[in-house]
């Protein structure tokens, strides 16, 4: 199981719940099972969000693997100048 | 084709085998440079092409009544005229292109006005007109009616009770509860954890400041340029000098409501950016100016235009409380971040709250950022966007918590230091950083032992900035004779051709001068996203070195061909093959020059082409120290001496390196001391000009020490992390902390411009 | 469409006659014109050159002083070896005009007729007592520096009339002068406050004569006798430097604006003034 | 508006062109000579890519009408090369990457050429003053500078 750590700005959809396990093996298979259970947390994280498996700043990666043991957490889209 | 992935032995740590990695090249751009071949925006020019100029609001806030263009029309000379009704509406939609999400409704909205005008400069009307002369004479014949509406500049002003609201169905996002009241904030986000209370609660002292910044320009020296032609089919080609060639087409298409197919773009060679040359203004007026009059249409900015109408980054207004243990150690920190976005939302309070206090491991805390529109430009991505604000408040409450407990003010920065496996302030979990290393190496300096002289302070602080990968498109051909192309979709604003050519180089075993890199259009190489968030070395790079192997292992199949052998057999090192079969003992090893000129009959020409959205960019820590002596007369600020060490990862040319630290140094040194947009109370900016809009200049500064850190970055072929952001984050608070010691005052309202000085002292003095 | 020319004449004569016509602005070095035509402040139908009027380019000594054309660059003045020597504060006013580049073009005589009162030349000519020699319609006339600007961006020149060349008077021995400016930058700046100082010493090192022109305090630089009279009688003490402060604060009367507010400017003019004389004093042979 | 017809030497070379009479050299080296090494990047002459060498003279070639150029000497940074060969400090340059985007180094180069040839042996102060009318946003100046420098004890060097 992934432990998802879920921002102030996200918990809206979760109901306030801070931290959670999903079950997934990519991102893409993360985005879905976010989905499922916060609806619109998924579509929203898809679109606005980065993340953060286990530190490292993943954008637009549907591919990138998950660890059984993988800690995900979503921050904002980084750009730069 | 994971079976071509073959990397041929340049592992992360090896330096000991690079050859061309860590060396300094002449770059291979440079004598067209200094010749002044070099062909940027303004310096191509089409047959038969008009001249394009923008009618700009002279008003902070305005509606746009009427437009009355007859006059405009019928003179002689005038191909076109267009206005926003020239242009579709579009609905809401968020591109996401960082942390300041660009929603292309208002970005089209930027490019022309509608029925609003939202600051003086906001383009009105266009004009296309066979010379100049014309151009200008038709503009003002183009009658306006406006019916004026109060404005509002200062952040807080905007935020205020009953402010004019630029946006009126505009409701603030991010609260707990949906707000029954339009806003000017556009955006409230929130960073927190631990417990707030407890924290200050255990905490032996705090300190607390305010603290303001003015809105600064990227200041790039080349004005915004492009010529753009629309024929008859609706095939467009644009020529202009911008971050990102695809970033263009993307938008233009967007904004004008065309397929991307249609569009064509070339980029110019690109006289500075800074992240201000990563949206469009000109490109979509130029289009839509050529689709009206039939020909090919020349646009370019004057200076004041650039300031007036293009990106600056926001103005800020600041708290900061920090509870700390007298051991130094940190127990709560509470940031209070309001950034000026413009006329639009979109400032980079989002970037500036998850860098805040990315430094620091802080068991209690919470960032509050919030984006607010205001009747100036809108802004535009600036060298790490956001960051060096934050830094600026933080940095400078982190010196005046170093002085209240009487600790090294590096000392205090290595007590609260992150480390690998460290939790960041913005969420995830720091790895291979190289903080703490470049905190020693600014302790291990000379410069930090060297005692001051009377009136003389010295000022340190830290930045950090994310850095960032993403899509990127590379190929690697081989000529007949074994020399390379490499293209790729990265226009080059501060030699990363040079560092392209070395990569490829360096994987190839060839000689950087047997490696020509080019930048391609848009139709010439696959997709890549802009040059900016220093992510070119990195994320395109890595898509080159990925070529480039691609390009070994054809040369390695190709080799074993010709030696009758199993590719197996063949082994690439220093840009030969090597024949490893037993039984072929005899073969001498094959050079690329040799597998080259064989291509023909061992199956044809020789390229590898790669396709990546790069992931795994290694976060820059940045630790600058500053001298300054203050005239206490005059109040004027000397620069004497400055030192800036940055963790790179591994420098892939360390003189570009070095160039951008320098380069962000000096940037942030003018935000420190002199630059600052001045508006006047009609909301008109009075400095729109290099005279007094002030950057440095050459006899401001001193030498800028660059000591570079390389901690290697193992998602990276070389170990590079990007380098081109860090720098400006730490000047702002490093210069004034150096002010700070030197006159006993902490100044906290940027710029620290003389008037301020002496202000202060005065009051320090009586 | 204004329908812009341009004359170069190679006379004075040729030149008042070019100046007669409606809308004729004069161009020495062009550095303040040619940014005023591209931004639309000013719309000249023709601009007179004056760089190719036999004379307007150079220095001659005449009279014990020196004679310089109205179209003689900063470059070309600090070059001159004995103006320099006995001019230095208005050379190096001269000098601070803006880039090397501008150097290149920029002249005494277009600093003080474009009527800036931060213009760095002009306080320095008013201190060393220089005088311009004006044509015009009406014949030739000569006149003290500070009676030409009147206002910003406004002169007492009549329609026609131009400066032809700006007089530095004759130099006793122990004399000399200094010019200094605050300016945020260290280079490329309009002045927040400038000050120049010019003396004359006698055998003993007392000061027997001082003029002090203060300029970006007032409408137009200022001549401020009772600043001078602070230091004459004096060595330059403390106490004469403190007079001399307080006469220049005195005389002050700045607007705030994006370059400075008017107390700093004001504050600032008597600091300036205390360390140009000081400069001044040195080069006159006082002990310091 | 009649146009001038304007005759010069633009490096050692002659060359006529017809300019408007309000027309700068800028524009007359850019859009009447397809010279367009000259860079315009403020127009008021506060950032110096436009410099040239009039006469013997650095100046801002937006801060001159065209039709001064009438019988006098222009040099630009296409005439700073003796043919292939890259002047010393169009050499130097490179050597210390003292260009990023390279948008000032034309007019770096031009300034820095009108120093080395008034001064062969500047200090760091002096060169840092003289070249404070060419703006660069790119390099913190630092290698420019160390450029400069190196340029003019090779230059030294070959004079010996």
């Amino acid at each position: 199981m992934v432990r998802v750590v879920a921002s102030a700005d996200l918990r809206r959809f979760t109901g306030g719940l801070e931290a959670f396990d999903v079950e997934a093996d990519t991102v893409r298979r993360l985005v879905k099972a976010l989905e499922a259970r916060f609806p619109g947390l998924g579509d929203y994280v898809d679109r606005r969000m980065a993340i953060a498996i286990d530190g490292e700043i993943h954008q637009d990666a549907w591919t990138s693997p998950l660890r059984p043991d993988s800690e995900v957490y979503f921050i904002p889209k980084i750009g730069g100048g | 084709m994971s079976d071509v992935l073959d990397r041929p032995d340049i592992g992360h740590n090896a330096d000991d085998h690079l050859k061309v990695v860590g060396t300094r090249p002449i770059r291979p751009d440079g004598a067209d440079k200094v010749t002044g071949r070099a062909a940027y925006g303004a310096d191509f020019n089409m047959p038969g092409q008009l001249v394009g100029k923008v009618l700009r609001s002279p008003h902070a806030h305005a509606r746009i009544v009427s437009i009355d263009a007859k006059k405009a029309r019928a003179l002689p000379g005038v191909k076109a005229v267009i206005t926003g009704a020239d242009f579709p509406n579009l609905a809401d939609e968020f591109h996401e292109g960082g942390e300041a999400a660009s929603n292309l409704r208002d970005m089209a909205m930027n490019v022309i006005a509608r029925d609003k005008a939202l600051y003086h400069g906001h383009a009105v009307a266009a004009v296309a007109a066979i010379s100049s002369a014309i151009a200008d004479e038709a503009l003002a014949l183009i009658n306006v009616t406006y019916e004026v509406l109060p404005h509002v500049v200062e952040v807080e002003d905007a935020m205020a009770e009953g402010a004019p609201l630029l946006h009126p169905r505009m409701f603030t996002e991010g609260l707990e509860a949906k707000p029954d009241k339009p806003s000017n904030v556009a955006k409230r986000n929130r960073i927190a954890r631990g417990d707030l209370d407890a924290g200050f609660a255990a905490a032996d002292v705090i300190v607390e400041g305010r603290y303001t910044t003015k809105a600064t320009h990227q200041g790039y020296i080349e004005p915004h340029a492009t010529v753009a032609s629309w024929a008859a089919d609706g095939q467009c080609n644009v020529w202009s000098s911008s971050q990102g060639q695809f970033m263009v087409r993307t938008y233009c298409a967007k904004v004008l409501g065309k397929e991307i197919s249609d569009i064509r773009v070339t980029p110019a060679e690109i006289g500075g950016g800074f992240g201000g040359k990563t949206v469009i203004y000109l490109e979509p007026l130029a289009l839509a100016l050529s689709r009206e009059s039939g020909h090919p249409v020349k646009m370019i900015m004057s200076r004041e235009e650039v300031f007036r109408a293009t990106g600056p980054t926001s103005g800020a207004v600041m708290h900061v409380r920090l509870g700390a243990k007298k051991d130094g150690t940190l127990t709560a920190a509470d940031v209070e971040l309001k950034y000026q976005a413009g006329a639009f939302p979109g400032s980079p309070v989002g970037a500036g709250s998850m860098t805040a206090l990315a430094c620091y491991d802080i068991p209690a805390f919470r960032i509050t950022g919030y984006d607010v529109v205001t009747n100036t430009p809108k802004v535009a991505a600036y060298r790490a966007p956001g960051a060096p604000i934050s830094a600026f408040a933080v940095e400078s409450a982190m010196d005046d918590l170093a002085l209240k407990l009487g600790i090294d003010p590096i000392a205090l920065r290595e007590k609260n230091a992150v480390h690998n496996g460290t939790k960041a302030a913005y969420g995830p979990t720091f790895q291979n950083i190289g903080y703490v290393e470049t905190l020693q190496a600014i302790r291990d300096t000379e410069h930090y032992r060297t005692p001051l002289g009377p009136n003389q302070g010295r000022g340190m602080a830290v930045g950090f900035w994310f850095n960032v990968g993403g899509e990127s498109t590379a190929a690697v051909n081989i000529n007949e004779d074994g020399t390379a192309v490499v293209v790729t979709g990265n226009p080059d604003i501060g030699g990363s051709r040079a560092s392209m050519a070395m990569m490829a180089a360096e994987t190839l075993g060839i000689a950087v001068d047997k490696v020509r890199p080019m930048v391609a259009d848009t139709a010439s190489i696959g997709f890549s996203m802009l040059t900016g968030g220093s992510r070119t070395t990195f994320a395109t790079g890595m898509a080159v070195v990925q070529s480039a192997e691609k390009v070994i292992a054809e040369l390695k199949r190709r080799a074993a061909l010709i030696w009758d052998v199993n590719v197996d057999h063949v082994m690439w090192k220093d840009g030969s093959a090597w024949c490893l079969d037993p039984a072929k003992a005899d073969e001498k090893p094959l050079s690329l020059e040799a597998i080259a000129g064989q291509s023909a009959r061992t199956g044809g020409p020789i390229t590898g082409q790669t396709s990546l959205n790069a992931q795994g960019a290694g976060p820059g820590f940045a630790v600058h120290l500053c001298d300054v002596e203050i005239d206490p007369e005059t109040g004027h600020v000397t620069v004497l001496r400055y030192s800036a060490a940055q963790d790179v990862g591994k420098a892939i040319h360390p003189a570009y390196v070095e160039g951008q630290i320098q380069g962000g140094v000096a940037q942030g040194v003018g935000w420190a001391l002199n630059e600052e947009y001045i508006f006047d109370r009609d909301g008109h900016m009075e400095n729109a000009g290099f005279l007094d809009y002030r950057v440095p200049v050459a006899s401001d500064l001193p030498m800028i020490d660059a000591i570079l850190v390389e901690v290697a970055n193992p998602r990276h072929p070389f170990g590079a992390k990007g380098v081109g952001e860090a720098p400006i984050v730490p000047p702002l608070a490093a210069v004034a902390n150096a002010v700070r010691r030197a006159t006993g005052v902490r100044m906290a309202d940027l710029p620290l411009s003389p008037p301020k000085i002496r202000a202060v002292l005065d009051a320090k003095g009586g | 469409m204004s329908q812009l020319d341009y004359l170069a004449p190679v006379t004075p004569e040729e030149a008042v006659r070019a100046l007669g016509a409606a809308g004729a602005r004069p161009m020495a070095g062009g550095t303040d014109l040619l940014v005023q035509l591209r931004a639309g402040r000013t719309r000249p139908d023709v601009i007179v050159d004056l760089k190719r009027i036999a004379g307007a380019i150079g220095v001659r000594q005449e009279a014990g002083g020196f004679v310089i054309g109205a179209a003689t660059s900063g470059a070309v003045l600090g070059e001159h070896e004995a103006l320099v020597k006995a001019w230095p504060g208005v050379i190096e006013a001269a000098n601070l005009i803006g880039s090397t580049q501008v150097q290149g073009r920029a002249t005494l005589a277009g600093n003080l007729c474009n009527a800036s009162p931060a213009a760095d030349s002009v306080p320095a000519m008013i201190a060393a007592r220089a005088t311009c020699v004006v044509v015009g319609p009406g014949g030739r006339r000569e006149v003290p520096v500070e009676a030409i600007c009147t206002a910003p961006g406004k002169t007492s020149l009549s329609p026609g009339e131009f400066v032809l060349e700006i007089k530095l008077p004759p130099r006793p021995a122990r004399a000399s002068d200094a010019y200094l400016r605050l300016i945020p930058r260290t280079e490329m700046d309009i002045a927040v406050a400038g000050a120049a100082v010019n003396l004359v010493l006698d055998a003993q090192g007392v000061i027997t004569e001082a003029h002090v022109g203060l300029g970006a305090v007032a409408p137009t630089a200022l001549l401020v006798p009772e600043a001078g009279q602070a230091l004459v009688g004096s060595k330059l003490d403390e106490a004469a430097l403190a007079r001399l402060d307080a006469a220049a604060r005195a005389a002050c009367r700045p607007i705030s604006d994006k370059r400075g507010t008017a107390e700093y400017r004001t504050k600032i003019a008597g600091v300036l003034a205390r360390r140009a004389a000081a400069i001044a004093y040195k080069r006159a042979g006082g002990a310091a | 508006m009649s146009k001038t017809h304007v005759s010069t030497t633009i490096n050692g070379d002659p060359v006529e062109f017809l300019a408007d009479p309000g027309m700068t050299l800028l524009d007359a080296l850019r859009d009447e000579l397809e010279l367009t090494g000259s860079k315009e990047g403020c127009g008021s002459g506060d950032c110096g890519a436009c410099s040239v060498i009039l006469d013997g003279r650095l100046v801002c070639s937006c801060l001159v009408l065209a039709p001064e150029a009438e019988g006098r000497r222009v040099e630009t940074i296409e005439g700073l090369a003796n043919g292939s060969r890259l002047h010393p400090l169009q050499q130097k340059f490179l050597e210390h990457a003292a260009l990023q985007c390279g948008f000032c180094t034309p007019g770096l180069l031009m300034a820095s050429k009108a120093l080395l040839d008034a001064n062969p042996d500047p200090t760091e102060t002096e060169v840092r003053y003289w070249l404070a009318g060419n703006l660069c946003r790119c390099t913190g100046y630092d290698k420019i500078i160390r450029a400069v420098m190196d340029a003019a004890a090779e230059l030294r060097q070959e004079r010996v």
